[in-house]
């Protein structure tokens, strides 16, 4: 547990814009999230990583409010977000890309954007953010096409200008580029340091390291529900332990 | 869906005939049949309420029927105990506002308190029926409402028609004024969906858990939604109520409560337009039948429902509309070339 | 994919379509518009909760319409039938009330069961001008232009029945009622006759339409031991407390009726001693078949007509007298025109029915009739041990001052005003 | 009335409300599927038993050749319509409320409005003056004895344990070797088997008609309504909470108020546990090891 | 034993797997590696029957189960421990292994004690409620659970799935020494190094739905080799 320090001790003097303190959640004998402590600072791009089951998408969805933490609690900007509802954690600024796409597959692209648009830009304008954010993702093409039959980059990137249209602060990206080939990750890779150097603090889960390799300034290593390691990339891939639990050679 | 502009397809042209079909018939037919559709065009409201909460924002209610009653009813209490004809309007739009507000109050009760689902189908379901034993026993010459007896399971009869002042809603005048309500309520509908709130209405029916992270107030849009269906019902029952001049328990019946359900799920329950056509078709149908005194008649109707949930079960007037949309308007709209390239795209990079 | 998918509309489609048409074409033709034939509309219930004595009641009236047509019609002219089913559903009745007189043009209308359906048309009936016979027993006080009941009212049931009861028996009654119009204000009058002759009582209990399970009451009745027990059930549901009466009751209470065995033969239909015990007042039953020549003549040519029928009740003969009596006004009037007939029928115009004489009060639209009192046993034979000649319905005209005769109006009155 | 008295009204509304909820329940808890055509089926069983006694066959078996031919109808009934729809709760509704249209009208056609009933058997017991049916007492006996059936076949039988399993994941089970479509097919037919034996059990003791069923299906959905999914401790659990509720209610103020009572205990309920009493107890029993 | 020839599926309108080829022959341990979300899993619910394929063709024991359902290929000797363990959390420890015994009589293995003899921790909480056991408890009672139907040849979708990383290497030891002992042939999907590394004999690896490659003998234990195919 004590490997790496965090080096965000050394830099108290930035705002942090989410804290976990505690935060945990069971599911009957099994203890998802397990006490994790977690602090991202203003503007970090912060990556989560661990073996499959390690408690990362649970922890979005108790930063969301999805799930009901069993312990702990979630500060937002400051402020003790744990027992609000996750509308208002929306409108707050917080916006999520699920793992398993959150989008609305029996609509059209179109009238997925809207439904995400609509409730933070006034209608007038609403069209031309639309079609700024499908530029953004590439995929104006498909505005018309239903959902369903995109591919699943496509949805990713769907729903990742659907998560943008609400205009986050903070950004929880879901494995991102899961499933996506060389070109695709790459470009995904570039469109989340845009979006970073644009002004939004992202905190995504992702298991290609090539890929968090590109784009993470700080990393999160999560075992079993609990933090095991913490520090920038390198930093995490000269760890001995941390490779050893997450290619499993124990 | 994604343009103000109406579409040419079939679901437009065929709403579009279907109102000027009912706005010329009363030329050519007897003035029975004009009352008779007039009743149809009234149950038609109730259908178009299942419709919008049903079909537009998921939320499954078997409780219609009690807002169609309480419309009936108050609208009756009150206009009766005014006594005052030129006041009706008044109590129509009232019986509307109560109606809504009830459906409001049970809504908050609900959807504040995470009931979702099959569980609304269920709550609404007790309560409809609960209307209906308590209203069935109000026989006795104690249950009163100001001057106006509740009736027990006779109900109440003697319910003014509509007037404006001393122009009488009757005949070929409530059926114009049915009509025109019809119309407006449609076009309402129909704009509804795609306005703003019609898009998070829809988004919530789609998924109800996601749309809450974009930052949508889901129960308070839930409970909107189903004041505004508790009012549509209401004002299906006040007209029900001034069609007969009569209002009974019956009309929070099991009957009565599943009708609409089946009715909805049966033409397609996203679709307003199929349930509106589809509401007439069965009452004129059911009534028909009836009339000829056949025995089968029941049979008939329920081996039909049968028939269109197992093979049909989109709904039959939205799958009709869908096959003519493919027979008629394909060739007229271009099919994007595109398409084909993405989906060989498509192929290329999918993966779970 | 869809093209199965089309076929499926299809056949769906084509399927209801045909038997759609087969059901039309297979119930009552319509009418063929030919101005040759007098139209009688019918109001039963062919479906539904209410079928039991609806089927009962359409028979009466297709038989009393053959023997007149056999006669050589009315006026010369063919009586056709034209008998919605109704279904038990009260807004079915209005929907056909309005078919009825304003598409088919009917020249009177016959019907409705339940006070509640009565009740849906009767404004109907009010407001087109349309002559309506109800025949069938009920809780009183109609007093309307148009309406014509030849049924049994309070005077006929219960006024007697309390009077035999009270003889034989004692004077504290226990009334159990199915918790609706009919019930409540027909508790009313047992409370109001009984108590005017100095009887009690003591207690009163309203059952919700289709209740079926009785245990609670039984045991309450057990404990009050009143001298008479009063049984107004209605409905299939509300029947199932004779038998469970028959086990869990104190049997030695005799139960007194006014519905039970007339309507829905009970008797018959429960095995015995379900029903032992029990007394009802009736202006018909089929049992009278014994007692009454001409009761027999009809309960004969009933089931000829109809073999399948089970039974014929109080209100096949009511309805069946109803139609004969209409028919003989529109003679006596020379006219189907409405006004005519009402005035011919408010010349105290009388029937000799099956089961005695029915004639037309003229104040108060109701029936005058001969009232049987009949006795189930143990073994559910019907005797008959008393019997009332002529009695009048009385109460509309002297206590509430009501003269159809002289002065309109649609209203229905009940004894607690 | 006496306390015994009350016991007694306590057993016979406990032991309507569980026979007249079992089928219902083990139907919709088992499969999501709400069978609008309960009570028609309840009627169905009526009518076998009634018409089989006359016949001559013996009342009890009649009754039990009534579960078994409505259990066989079920059958056939899950084959050709709710086996398309299973999965599809809504679809169900509509197509089950066809059936029971086609079913009550379709018995009115072929046997008429009434058929005549049997007596109800086995006579009374007298106690303290007070008369008591020794066959309702017996329908109290056969609704735990029913409840223990179900206990039996759904806790110690393969067929029971796979249709607990299919419950919970269809595809894992399917992929465990179950016939995931058979065990469905199954639990309809004993939900149907179930609603043919409280049709004949009551038979005798109601009069006999194709509304027959009607008297039954307030009852049995709030009790199912009240129960939760779990059909077992659910209907047992809601039994006999809403037996109490209705016979006190009954005793105190009368038939109507302990009717609406019932209503009102069950959108209480929905309320406040959504998933009934046997969400309540499963959760409680999850619990178990997490403090 | 197994032969999967240019099988095809997917959801929907979207093709998951393509054109995928492989060969199990009896007694082996064949792993089949790959990152997450390139259709391991979907090939596996695939090979059982619980996603229908839309091409190519399944032979398992020389007979072509392509069109057979899932629980007919359970019935014929496939046994399955589906992703996330899949245990049924209401049911107890043993109805969980007796839902193993599911399939048809002659292959059903009712002694529930020769699963115990390999987890005897399973044994002392027969009587517990599946949910309420660790992660861990969970795998070893799907894998059990599989065995209980004896199969011919035992799927495990990533089986280390959330379990603790000693309990990983006993899973392996357990599934190795059933291998050994009663013949069992094993297909696993995993992307787990280390237990590809202890149990593997032959490894496929998948990407975008296909397989890319093939590692055999000592390139197993090649780091280097294994890592080009998986996460880091």
């Amino acid at each position: 547990m004590d490997t790496v320090l965090t080096r965000s001790a050394n830099k108290v003097s930035v705002k942090s814009i989410l804290e976990l303190k505690n935060l945990g959640k069971y599911f009957g004998g099994i203890r998802a999230v397990d006490g994790v402590d977690l602090s991202i600072r203003e503007g970090e791009l912060h990556c989560l990583i661990g073996p499959n089951g390690a408690g990362k998408s649970t922890i979005f969805k108790m930063i969301m409010g999805v799930y009901e933490p069993s312990v702990g609690s979630v500060y937002f900007e400051g402020k003790d977000i744990t027992k609000k509802k996750n509308w208002e954690r929306a409108d707050m600024g917080l916006s999520i890309k699920m793992q398993i796409p959150g989008v609305f597959g029996e609509l059209s692209v179109y009238d997925n954007m809207r439904i995400a648009t609509q409730k933070h830009t006034k209608l007038a304008k609403m069209d031309e953010e639309i079609t700024k954010l499908l530029d953004l993702m590439d995929v104006r093409h498909l505005k018309n096409e239903i959902v369903n039959n995109l591919s699943h980059g496509q949805q990713q990137w769907l729903e990742i200008a659907m998560s943008l249209a609400c205009k986050p602060r903070l950004l929880l990206l879901d494995e991102p580029a899961a499933g996506m080939g060389p070109e695709e990750t790459e470009f995904t890779a570039q469109l989340v340091r845009k979006l970073n150097k644009e002004g939004i603090t992202i905190l995504f889960i992702d298991h290609d390291m090539d890929f968090v390799r590109q784009i993470a300034q700080k990393v999160t290593v999560l075992h079993f529900g609990q933090k095991f390691a913490e520090g920038t990339i390198s930093e995490i891939e000269s760890n001995e332990e941390v490779v050893q639990i997450y290619l499993g050679n124990g | 869906m994604n343009t103000s502009k109406i579409k040419l397809n079939t679901e437009n042209i065929v709403g579009i005939v279907m109102f000027i079909g009912l706005f010329v018939y009363p030329l050519f037919v007897s003035s029975y049949q004009v009352l008779n559709l007039s009743y149809f065009l009234s149950m038609v409201f109730l259908s178009m309420s299942l419709a919008l909460i049903w079909g537009f924002c998921g939320i499954f209610s078997f409780g219609q029927a009690a807002f169609f009653g309480i419309g009936g009813y108050f609208y009756a209490i009150l206009t009766m105990n005014i006594g005052i004809s030129a006041f009706t309007p008044v109590g129509l739009i009232v019986g509307v506002l109560v109606g809504a507000a009830i459906a409001w109050v049970l809504g908050y009760f609900m959807f504040y308190g995470g009931v979702n689902d099959v569980f609304v189908g269920l709550i609404t379901l007790c309560l409809t029926v609960v209307l209906e034993t308590f209203m069935g026993q109000t026989a006795g010459s104690e249950w009163k409402i100001g001057e106006i007896g509740l009736g027990g399971f006779n109900g109440i009869d003697g319910i003014p028609t509509i007037s404006f002042g001393s122009f009488m809603l009757t005949g070929i005048n409530f059926y114009y004024f049915i009509l025109f309500i019809l119309l407006v309520v449609y076009v309402g509908l129909r704009y509804l969906g795609i306005s703003k709130f019609g898009y998070t209405a829809i988004a919530i029916r789609e998924n109800r858990e996601r749309t809450k992270l974009f930052g949508y107030n889901v129960p308070k849009y839930q409970t909107t939604i189903f004041a505004i269906g508790g009012g549509l019902a209401s004002l299906s029952g006040i007209l029900y109520a001034t069609w007969g001049s009569y209002i009974t328990p019956s009309s929070f019946g099991l009957t009565a409560a599943t009708l609409p359900v089946v009715l909805v799920a049966a033409a397609g329950r996203k679709n307003i337009t199929a349930s509106v056509i589809f509401t007439i078709a069965y009452y004129w149908f059911s009534q028909s039948l009836s009339a000829s005194g056949s025995e089968y008649a029941l049979v008939i109707l329920g081996l039909g429902l049968v028939l269109v949930i197992l093979f049909v079960p989109e709904g039959i007037v939205v799958a009709l509309f869908k096959w003519i949309d493919q027979l008629v308007f394909s060739r007229i709209r271009k099919k994007p070339t595109i398409k084909l390239k993405e989906k060989e795209k498509v192929h290329g990079h999918s993966i779970n | 994919m869809n093209q199965l998918k089309n076929s499926n509309i299809f056949l769906v489609l084509t399927l209801l379509l045909s038997l759609f048409l087969a059901a039309c074409s297979s119930g009552s033709s319509a009418s063929d518009g030919s101005e040759e034939k007098i139209k009688l509309g019918v109001l039963e219930d062919v479906s539904g909760d209410f079928s039991l004595v609806g089927v009962q009641k359409l028979h009466g009236t297709q038989l009393a319409v053959e023997e007149i047509n056999e006669n050589g019609g009315l006026l010369g002219k063919e009586v056709e039938i034209i008998a919605p089913d109704t279904q038990s559903d009260n807004t079915r009745y209005q929907e056909m009330a309005r078919k009825l007189i304003l598409d088919d043009k009917v020249d009177a209308i016959m019907g409705a069961y339940s006070s509640a359906s009565r009740e849906a048309i009767r404004p109907i009936m009010e407001k087109n001008e349309m002559l309506y016979f109800y025949n069938n027993q009920y809780e009183g006080g109609v007093a309307s232009k148009y309406t014509f009941a030849t049924g049994a009212i309070p005077e006929h049931q219960i006024e007697t029945l309390v009077e035999a009861m009270m003889e034989e028996y004692g004077s504290r009654f226990y009334t159990i009622s199915a918790d609706y119009n009919f019930g409540q204000i027909s508790a009313d009058w047992f409370r109001t006759i009984v108590e005017e002759r100095g009887g009690e009582i003591v207690n009163e209990e309203f059952i919700p339409l289709g209740e079926s399970q009785f245990g609670s009451t039984i045991s309450r009745i057990n404990e009050a031991k009143p001298d008479v027990l009063v049984t107004l059930l209605v409905g299939q549901e509300q029947s199932s407390f004779y038998g469970q009466w028959a086990l869990e009751g104190n049997t030695d209470i005799p139960m007194a009726t006014t519905v039970n065995m007339v309507q829905g033969y009970e008797h018959l239909r429960y095995e015995a001693p379900a029903l032992a015990n029990m007394y009802v007042t009736a202006t018909f039953m089929e049992e009278l078949a014994s007692e009454n020549e001409t009761a027999k003549e009809f309960v004969d040519k009933f089931y000829e007509k109809f073999p399948d029928d089970e039974y014929v009740g109080m209100e096949a003969e009511a309805q069946y007298s109803g139609v004969k009596l209409w028919a003989k006004a529109v003679e006596q009037a020379g006219t189907t025109e409405t006004d005519a007939v009402i005035e011919a029928l408010e010349s105290g115009i009388t029937y000799d029915g099956p089961a005695g004489p029915v004639t037309i009060d003229p104040a108060t639209h109701h029936a005058i009739r001969d009232v049987y009192l009949a006795y189930s046993d143990k073994e559910h034979n019907i005797t008959f041990p008393r019997k009332w000649e002529a009695v009048e319905p009385y109460w509309l005209s002297t206590e509430k001052g009501v003269n159809l005769a002289e002065k309109d109006d649609f209203s229905q009155y009940t004894p607690i005003d | 009335m006496s306390i015994f008295g009350f016991i007694y009204q306590y057993m016979d509304n406990f032991a309507f409300l569980i026979l007249a909820a079992i089928g219902l329940a083990v139907i919709f808890g088992m499969m999501g599927i709400i069978n609008l055509a309960h009570g028609e089926f309840i009627m169905l069983g009526a009518y076998i038993t009634t018409l089989a006694t006359m016949a001559g066959i013996p009342l009890f078996i009649s009754i039990a050749l009534s579960a078994l031919l409505v259990g066989i109808y079920g059958f056939i009934i899950d084959r050709l319509i709710i086996s398309k729809l299973y999965g599809r709760t809504l679809d169900s509704v509509v197509a089950t409320w066809g059936i029971s249209m086609i079913m009550a009208q379709g018995m009115l056609i072929i046997f008429g409005p009434s058929i005549q009933g049997v007596g109800t058997p086995l006579g009374s017991l007298s106690i303290g003056g007070e008369n008591y049916s020794v066959y309702r007492i017996l329908l109290f006996v056969i609704a735990i004895a029913v409840l223990g059936v179900i206990y039996w076949v759904f806790m110690h039988t393969k067929f029971g344990l796979q249709s607990r399993a299919t419950m919970q994941s269809q595809e894992i089970a399917r992929s465990l070797g179950v016939n995931t479509n058979k065990v469905y097919s199954l639990t309809f037919m004993l939900g149907a088997a179930f609603a043919g034996l409280t049709g004949g059990l009551y038979a005798p003791t109601m009069a006999v008609s194709p509304s027959f069923g009607n008297s039954f299906l307030m009852q049995s959905f709030v009790t199912v309504i009240v129960g939760g999914s779990n059909p077992l401790i659910g209907t047992f659990l809601s039994g006999g909470v809403l037996g109490f509720v209705n016979s006190a209610l009954n005793m105190i103020w009368g038939t109507f108020y302990g009717r609406l009572g019932l209503l009102i205990v069950a959108i209480i309920v929905i309320r406040l546990i959504p998933l009934g009493f046997s969400g309540l107890v499963e959760k409680k029993l999850m619990r178990g090891r997490d403090a | 034993m197994l032969k999967v020839q240019g099988l095809q599926s997917g959801y929907d309108k979207v093709i998951v797997v393509r054109d995928l080829n492989i060969e199990v022959q009896e007694g082996e341990i064949v792993s089949i590696i790959g990152r997450n979300g390139i259709g391991k899993s979907t090939f596996v619910k695939t090979l059982m029957g619980l996603i229908p394929s839309t091409n190519g063709e399944i032979t398992f024991k020389e007979k072509n189960i392509t069109k057979l359902k899932a629980y007919e290929r359970a019935w014929f000797g496939i046994g399955y421990v589906p992703q996330g363990h899949g245990t049924f959390p209401t049911l107890t420890v043993e109805e969980n292994l007796l839902m193993g015994g599911s399939i048809n009589k002659d292959r059903k293995n009712n002694d529930l004690n020769l699963v115990y003899e390999y987890f005897p921790k399973l044994k002392d909480r027969r009587k517990q409620k599946a949910g309420t056991l660790s992660g861990g408890e969970q795998a070893a009672l799907a894998v059990s659970r599989a065995l209980v139907g004896n199969p011919d040849l035992l799927v495990l979708d990533e089986p280390t799935e959330g379990i603790q990383p000693n309990l990983v290497s006993h899973i392996s030891d357990i599934v190795r020494q059933i291998n050994k002992d009663i013949g069992i042939t094993v297909l696993f999907v995993e992307q787990h190094i280390g237990l590809i590394q202890q149990m593997s004999q032959r490894c496929y690896a998948m990407d975008k739905g296909q397989v890319v490659g093939e590692i055999v003998g000592d390139d197993i234990k090649d780091y280097s080799v294994l890592k080009q195919y998986l996460a880091v």
